[in-house]
């Protein structure tokens, strides 16, 4: 018997991208120079999911810009630090370089904007976009689009109807997820990445001061899981679409679960702190590999949304 | 009340778990005051248990309202006080110069890799610039595995030397080289360790310094199991945000360093 | 020296109604019937908040209804299980004969409904009034409401205006939360409780079932705490009101940093499942003292909203 | 793969952290079957290692999509497996008796507080209807505590009766009490627990069975220390949802329990 016959099949594909398994990063961790992009290859990623780019190259806040907190998540605020579109196509190379499908996080504060990225994007040779309109923390940026389902029409219309690419809308958790999830599939989304970070904040009770430089960030990691479970279970349920997973995604369980919700691929990002981020990528995939063996299926892919059947 | 004894963490400084919700902890200063023209030393007291720190480990240290600068152990002690030295360069080592005894810190770490030594033999430490700021907590780390060692410490005035003796312990001496010919060795710490590199054979040479220095110590020490200790933009400490990335490389200098062998950074160094 | 001398003053004031210290359960968390209000006045609460009651007894969903959770969270639907209005009167009786401050959780499908049970519990005696307009995993409870300011204006005006006890509505996280609060306060509440817990869900890996019998429940406890002190800041910074923070807090460091970011009571939900639920009120209530006086403060209430100070 | 041979948690049952993100744990079904008519029985393999359960601590136990009933544990061995003893009542019970060896059971446990009882003497367990199952687990651990001790098992009808002694280790004698006089005594469990107590002196008596019965337990019993185990409706099990509550007391039967002394519930008893 071969290794390889021993292992369940964990190849998967979004918007028509195939992919060797389910697992990339998380658009923010790494992903804005082609040596992060070396990196992320080297911890077995399936797929490299870029920082969010913006026009402009932007500085981002200086630190402290991630804690780690006693509730075992993360609490960031980046600023969306980006060397700007001009950094794209180098950082798209390297991804070709080394063999992995390569998808760009567009981000923007106007249409205009995100449309310039994503052509420039799509022309480095992009295998998708993920349009990030979600992101909590920067004004002018993400949750004021993604929350308001028009937006997200307006946004993913007009990046979808100008790019050759398939393009990912992200969403956040707002109160209108399943309408803006509707919209972006409407507008052309072949595929929507579930769910960003949720706003927070830490005060230090000691200088009596928020910790963040930013005063307040995205929480992400272990806290946001069960809130992206639902995310993901509710927009799989409505419209049954491409879904990326990702929210607190640290061991295979955590995978399993949004994928029985309907994920068909996960993203991995602040657990990507560990240790051993290749170690971490190896052991959710060989537990992945023995769930789905251990439940008597063939590919990964077959249980997708199964924990909507009666 | 019972057990509000412990936690009389403001006046009587208990220890006691549960003092922060995130990775910074409070500490108090001890201490802070100048070395030299050049270097001021900070003591701090954490007002919780930390992680023991090892060389060549730093910690992210945050002014509260102001910044986050990372700064190497200098030194430890039994009563877990940390010891910083650090130079004033900018608006965040300023602050952190104005800090009186009993105001607060943050700390979040220890951060990086510790250093990893084979046993005893002969090393050579060789530090410029800033890059004294952790040399006594890696020669006491060293004197400790067994090693037999010798200090070079190169910097461009004179009075920018401080009494680096008396932080350190276990070394076999300290060579000073000034630029400006004002004490001990006339010339670059480079230059020095060259020379004594050529008269003896060390199993070990560690360097901490300016990138420059680093490169030629490198380039002079092939055949000997080299380290050298870098510095980089750090902003999350977490091998997350990719700022302290050591170009053309992929290593991370938070989480893989801040101590390298020399092979595994020489593009960067060479850059 | 007495010991009495060496504590900080904890007292607090919600509505005009004296409190020997800021804390008190969170609602749901036992406050059901009498013998639930003798037990939290054993655990030292400074006043009692009732479970919620609905005009009609409701039997709630039967098991799993709780989860603890990896993420250090709680998972619950208990489905606002209530003996109905007509137990009120008995549960109030017994937080007077106790000597306790008793606020009655007070919801609704209906603006009837809720002035209703609003009725019978002023009568009876309640001191406060707290609306529930934020129970997520109730249809026609909650969310619904809460997340609208306009039905947040309607039911708490169509209560204020009939009852002679405060009115306290609790809200939970949305996208609107800072109108919901403007129109709560614009509406006659005197105070604001913040937050309910957030919609989520956990799927069993083995069995591809969703697990709480009702599918999808509110994450409560750590994972909720930096959102609620966000909540709350941004509540405060708007408004200044009165304020009762909750969400995960379990130590007096997350009780203080819900006081810095702006609340004067604080509520103690998910943490009550500890092995000594007397204890740990007693080490939040030292901790918060030993912090007060090492800040040289003499009133807790000295610090309510000092993180928004520049 | 590497280490994936040690994830082979389905088809090789190897033991793993993070089998679950949530307080159920998996469990595999070992056996599942009748034991009289009354009473079945059922063991299970938790997928992962599980706090070691003390008498009288009970799970939560979970038949996915069905319901979650609480059940004491009548025996653990060394392998980890736990066994209940369970009557059929309702759709829970009746679910639970159709599950075959091999399907997936979900743990919430071990809930409640141990039966803390002081070393050596003589003890008297008395159990009626489906009280009996605890009463395995119980008695090894009196036995173990150096406990002579003595058991009076009450039914209705004798065809409810199984070989209680079998999956008991350690007790001095098994007295049986049935009502329709079939076997052993002829009458309640109570009352030849009374004649029993009338002759002997116990140090400790343990009750467990229907509310009348440990009433009527507790009366006979003054002066003795005597524990009863009760049940009531366990929703959340962790003291925050209230429905366990023993009125008219303020106790939660969920994590004050389920074994109290008769003083602190005699108001509830007497109900
Ligand atoms: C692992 C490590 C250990 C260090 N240990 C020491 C030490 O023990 N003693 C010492 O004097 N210096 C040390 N440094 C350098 C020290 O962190 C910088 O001198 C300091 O951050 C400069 O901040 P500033 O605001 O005073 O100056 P500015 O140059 O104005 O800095 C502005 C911002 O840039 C960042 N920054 C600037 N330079 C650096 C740098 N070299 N490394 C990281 N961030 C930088 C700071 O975080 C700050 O937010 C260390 C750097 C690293 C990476
Ligand atoms: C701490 C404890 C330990 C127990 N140990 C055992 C045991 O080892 N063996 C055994 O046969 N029985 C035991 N019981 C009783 C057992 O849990 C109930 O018989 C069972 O829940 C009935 O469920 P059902 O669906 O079959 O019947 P139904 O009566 O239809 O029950 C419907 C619902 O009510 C709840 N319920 C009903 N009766 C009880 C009850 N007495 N206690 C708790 N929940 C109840 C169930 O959770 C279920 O959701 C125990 C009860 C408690 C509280
Ligand atoms: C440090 C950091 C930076 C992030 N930057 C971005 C970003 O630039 N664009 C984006 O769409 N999401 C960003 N995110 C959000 C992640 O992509 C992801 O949605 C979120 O962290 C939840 O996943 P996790 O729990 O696995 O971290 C960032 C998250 C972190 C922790
Ligand atoms: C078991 C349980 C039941 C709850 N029931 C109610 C309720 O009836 N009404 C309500 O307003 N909030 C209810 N809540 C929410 C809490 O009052 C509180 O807002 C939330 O749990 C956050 O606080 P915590 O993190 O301290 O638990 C319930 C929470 C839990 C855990
Ligand atoms: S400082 Fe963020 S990756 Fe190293
Ligand atoms: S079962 Fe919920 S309090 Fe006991």
């Amino acid at each position: 018997m071969s290794t390889l016959s021993s292992e369940a099949d964990l190849s998967t594909a979004v918007a028509g991208v195939k992919l060797k398994h389910v697992l990339m990063n998380a658009s923010g961790v790494l992903g804005a120079l082609p040596e992060h992009v070396t990196r992320l290859a080297n911890y077995g990623l399936a797929a490299v999911v870029t920082k969010t780019f913006t026009k402009r190259p932007r500085e981002g806040y200086g630190p402290p810009i991630i804690l780690r907190l006693e509730n075992i998540g993360f609490l960031n605020a980046v600023g969306l630090a980006n060397p700007g579109v001009g950094a794209v196509p180098q950082v798209v190379r390297r991804g070709k370089e080394l063999g992995l499908p390569i998808m760009v996080s567009v981000g923007g504060s106007t249409v205009e904007e995100y449309v310039e990225v994503a052509s420039v994007s799509a022309d480095a040779g992009a295998d998708l976009l993920e349009l990030n309109l979600s992101c909590p923390h920067t004004m002018g940026y993400g949750l004021d689009v993604g929350s308001d389902p028009s937006n997200v029409f307006e946004v993913t219309k007009a990046v979808a109807s100008v790019s050759k690419v398939p393009v990912v809308a992200k969403l956040g958790l707002s109160d209108n997820y399943i309408k803006s999830a509707g919209k972006a599939l409407e507008a052309g989304a072949k595929a929507l990445t579930l769910i960003n970070t949720i706003r927070a904040m830490v005060i230090d009770v000691y200088s009596l001061r928020p910790v963040l430089s930013n005063v307040f960030g995205g929480l992400s990691g272990p806290p946001l899981h069960p809130i992206a479970v639902k995310v993901v279970y509710d927009v799989y349920r409505e419209f049954s679409p491409e879904i990326i997973g990702v929210g607190g995604v640290t061991n295979w369980v955590t995978a399993a679960e949004l994928v029985l919700a309907g994920a068909k691929a996960i993203q991995v990002g602040s657990a990507l702190s560990s240790n051993d981020p290749r170690e971490l990528i190896r052991s959710i995939l060989g537990g992945l590999s023995e769930w789905v063996k251990g439940l008597e299926y063939v590919r990964l892919t077959d249980l997708v949304g199964l924990a909507h059947r009666k | 009340m019972g057990k509000s004894e412990e936690l009389r963490i403001w006046s009587g400084e208990r220890l006691k778990r549960d003092v922060s919700t995130h990775s910074i902890i409070p500490a108090r200063v001890v201490l802070n005051r100048a070395l030299s023209r050049r270097f001021h030393i900070i003591k701090v007291r954490p007002l919780t248990l930390i992680k023991r720190p090892k060389p060549v480990q730093f910690f992210m240290v945050w002014s509260p309202g102001v910044d986050e600068l990372p700064l190497s152990v200098a030194g430890y002690n039994a009563s877990g006080e940390i010891t910083f030295i650090y130079e004033i360069k900018g608006p965040g080592t300023r602050r952190l110069s104005e800090l009186k005894p009993d105001s607060f810190v943050g700390l979040k770490g220890p951060l990086g890799r510790p250093l990893e030594v084979a046993d005893g033999g002969t090393a050579l430490v060789v530090t410029g610039g800033s890059g004294v700021a952790p040399v006594p907590f890696i020669t006491k780390h060293l004197a400790s595995k067994g090693y037999q060692l010798e200090v070079v410490w190169g910097v461009k005035r004179g009075d920018e030397l401080f009494n680096l003796c008396s932080l350190m312990s276990g070394f076999e001496y300290l060579n000073i080289a000034t630029e400006d010919c004002s004490a001990g060795y006339c010339g670059l710490a480079s230059e020095l360790a060259k020379s004594l590199l050529s008269k003896t054979r060390y199993d070990l040479v560690v360097g901490v310094g300016p990138k420059k220095m680093l490169e030629s110590l490198c380039k002079a020490t092939l055949g000997v199991k080299t380290y050298v200790v870098l510095e980089a933009i750090v902003k999350c400490g977490l091998g997350l945000c990719g700022s302290c990335v050591l170009q053309p490389t992929d290593r991370l200098l938070c989480v893989d360093g801040p101590a390298f062998k020399c092979e595994e950074v020489i593009e960067y160094l060479e850059q």
